[in-house]
């Protein structure tokens, strides 16, 4: 049983890990700002998530898995709106000039 | 090397940067830049005190922590303070510039 | 090399590199946000070195609200570097400048490598006289207690730093509203963090000043982000800064250190001394202090963020 | 487990900072807060990965202060350069 939930949290991991890499590779190598944002967001939203789901089951309290998914319910919050800040700035510039 | 004393020497090293670049960086904002700096090196090097007087049952000694806590605070007071008196000075002067003789005759 | 050696080293010269970022970057607000990450890594640094309380901090200043400061900052004196630009140093001097700093750096680098491990500490006294305030978190309890001249000189510093940017303001905007003019376009997405964010926000922030009495936490790492919370609200025009003529705010202000100072006065009338606290009732009354000294560092820190005012109140 | 999930930190920690060094040196201002949101995002789920593999006290709360303040320095960028850009859009209109 321990086993079995250890390689959910490698496997688990691993997937968030490589979700962060993508979104890195994402920002270095897209042509342009709107590209980059979606690869930055693909990070920010499954990168942690997958890396919160896989530390759930090692979490040793209710309070620690509750504060765990809180951080992740936030920081796609803060994703989902600076993705949207950031993609306005970026229209009213191209309108702009 | 174990972490506390790496820790230390990142923080030697920054001291060293931000003094550098409180030095010699002419623009104001820059020169806040590495008065942060070296404010935080030096909270590191708190901070390894701390670490190596970990003892009875402590993972690190409480009172160099609640002086980096205290100097964190003040470190923020004195740069927002700063950054007023820049912008101040900016709108003031049309300039950020530390220089004397600018914004009092304006033949530059 | 142990994975965890290999982290910690990771660790060190990422914030190196983004701390020499800050330094040799030709651009200011390039720095600047160089500066964010960096704060964010050294909280990181923080929490290696089992100092979590401090950790919450300086994410919640070094990388939370001295950013917001600082960009602001940088976006407003955009343009004003090319001036400055021809009062750089010659290069004997910088040479001169990175050599004084190499010594520097050499000479405490030397005493982090001689220092002998365990050193010289207080966390036996610590421990020792823990029991009497009845705390559990010895970082509040030095804070708090053993050491709170320093902590009430400190809010006192914070005040005074208040007054010290409002008295940046131009005559006839005195009273007036804090901070520059802002736009008044209400953007959708913002509007929504900022209705959203603020409420989760403070019980956060009053769940990091409870616990401060038992774990890492307390009245400042909570009153920042109670700060934090205030200034997103703020900066998406969901409500107008306050002038700083009004009576409830400068009451806000001046409730922390005036209460802490109430109470260390009291000393002197039940415990004979100045900060000391009554036996049996040293932990209610720090967290009655606690609760005022919250109250006043959320509401200083986003005057110190917003500026002086530069229009009249009405 | 502990081995692993200290790599895990390592080398989401690694990945996200070397695209911010990378992205600090332009194009645009955009892209570097960009970087630093990543960075952001990434620094919660290493110190997330730390706090469990050495059982540091707390460091949830640290995480959980950070993710508050994640959208922090984006917003006080894009609503601080806005008002700006309005009137630059406006002088180019006249």
């Amino acid at each position: 049983m321990n086993t079995a939930i250890d390689i959910f949290t490698v496997v688990a991991i691993c997937a968030g890990a490589a979700f962060f890499m993508a979104g890195s590779v994402g920002l270095l190598r897209f042509p342009d700002s709107l590209t980059r944002l979606h690869a930055l967001t693909k990070a920010d939203n499954l990168g942690l998530g997958l890396i919160v789901l896989g530390l759930l089951p090692q979490a040793d309290s209710l309070l620690g898995g509750l504060k765990l998914v809180a951080v992740w319910l936030l920081v796609q919050l803060a994703s989902a709106t600076v993705a949207q800040l950031i993609a306005q700035a970026l229209r009213h510039r191209g309108r702009g000039t | 090397m174990s972490a506390p004393t790496l820790a230390g020497l990142t923080g030697a090293a920054l001291v060293g940067l931000g003094l550098y670049g409180l030095l010699v960086h002419p623009h104001p904002l820059r020169k806040l830049l590495g008065f942060n700096l070296l404010g935080s090196g030096v909270f590191l090097l708190f901070g390894i005190i701390a670490r190596k007087g970990a003892a009875a049952g402590f993972a690190a000694d409480p009172v160099p922590q609640a002086m980096v806590i205290t100097g964190i605070v003040v470190a923020f007071c004195a740069t927002a303070l700063s950054v007023a008196l820049l912008l101040r000075l900016f709108e003031a002067g049309g300039a950020a510039t530390l220089r004397p003789d600018v914004g009092r005759d304006d033949s530059d | 090399m142990s994975v965890i050696q290999a982290l910690d080293i990771s660790l060190a010269v990422l914030v190196l590199a983004v701390a020499i970022w800050t330094i040799v970057s030709r651009d200011a607000f390039a720095a600047v946000v160089g500066y964010v990450a960096y704060g964010l890594l050294v909280s990181l640094v923080w929490v290696r070195l089992f100092a979590v309380d401090v950790a919450l901090t300086e994410a919640a200043i070094g990388s939370g609200v001295t950013g917001v400061l600082l960009i602001s900052a940088a976006v407003r004196l955009r343009g004003t570097e090319a001036a400055v630009a021809a009062e750089w140093p010659g290069a004997g001097s910088r040479v001169l400048a990175a050599a004084l700093c190499m010594v520097v750096t050499a000479a405490l680098a030397a005493v982090v490598l001689t220092m002998p491990d365990p050193g010289a500490t207080l966390a036996p006294e610590a421990a020792r006289h823990l029991a009497e305030t009845e705390l559990g978190n010895p970082v509040t309890a030095v804070l708090m207690a053993f050491r709170a001249l320093d902590t009430l000189l400190e809010k006192v510093v914070l005040f005074l730093a208040v007054i010290g940017v409002w008295s940046l303001a131009a005559d006839g905007n005195w009273g007036g509203i804090a901070g520059p003019r802002r736009a008044t376009n209400r953007q959708g997405a913002l509007a929504f963090l900022a209705q959203l964010l603020p409420p989760v926000g403070i019980v956060v922030a009053i769940h990091i000043v409870w616990i401060g009495a038992n774990e890492p936490g307390g009245a400042f790492q909570g009153g920042a982000i109670l700060a934090a919370m205030w200034m997103i609200v703020i900066m998406a025009r969901l409500a107008e800064a306050p002038a700083i003529g009004e009576r409830r705010l400068r009451l806000a202000l001046v409730a922390g250190p005036a209460v802490f100072l109430a109470v260390g006065l009291m000393g002197f009338a039940v415990a004979n001394a100045f900060l000391a606290y009554p036996a049996g009732l040293a932990k209610p009354l720090i967290v009655f202090v606690e609760v005022f000294m919250t109250l006043s560092i959320a509401v200083s820190l986003p005057m110190l963020v917003l500026g002086p005012p530069d229009r009249p109140s009405s | 487990m502990t081995e692993f999930l200290l790599g895990a930190a390592g080398f989401v920690l690694l990945t996200v900072a070397i695209g911010l060094i990378r992205v600090l040196g332009g194009p645009g201002n955009v892209d570097r807060t960009m970087a630093v949101q990543l960075l952001g995002t990434g620094g919660i789920a290493a110190l997330l990965l730390v706090a469990a593999a050495t059982g540091v006290r707390g460091a949830e709360d640290v995480a959980l202060g950070l993710a508050l303040l994640a959208a922090f320095a984006s917003v006080a960028f894009v609503n601080s350069a806005a008002p700006e850009d309005d009137r630059e859009a406006g002088r180019a209109n006249e």
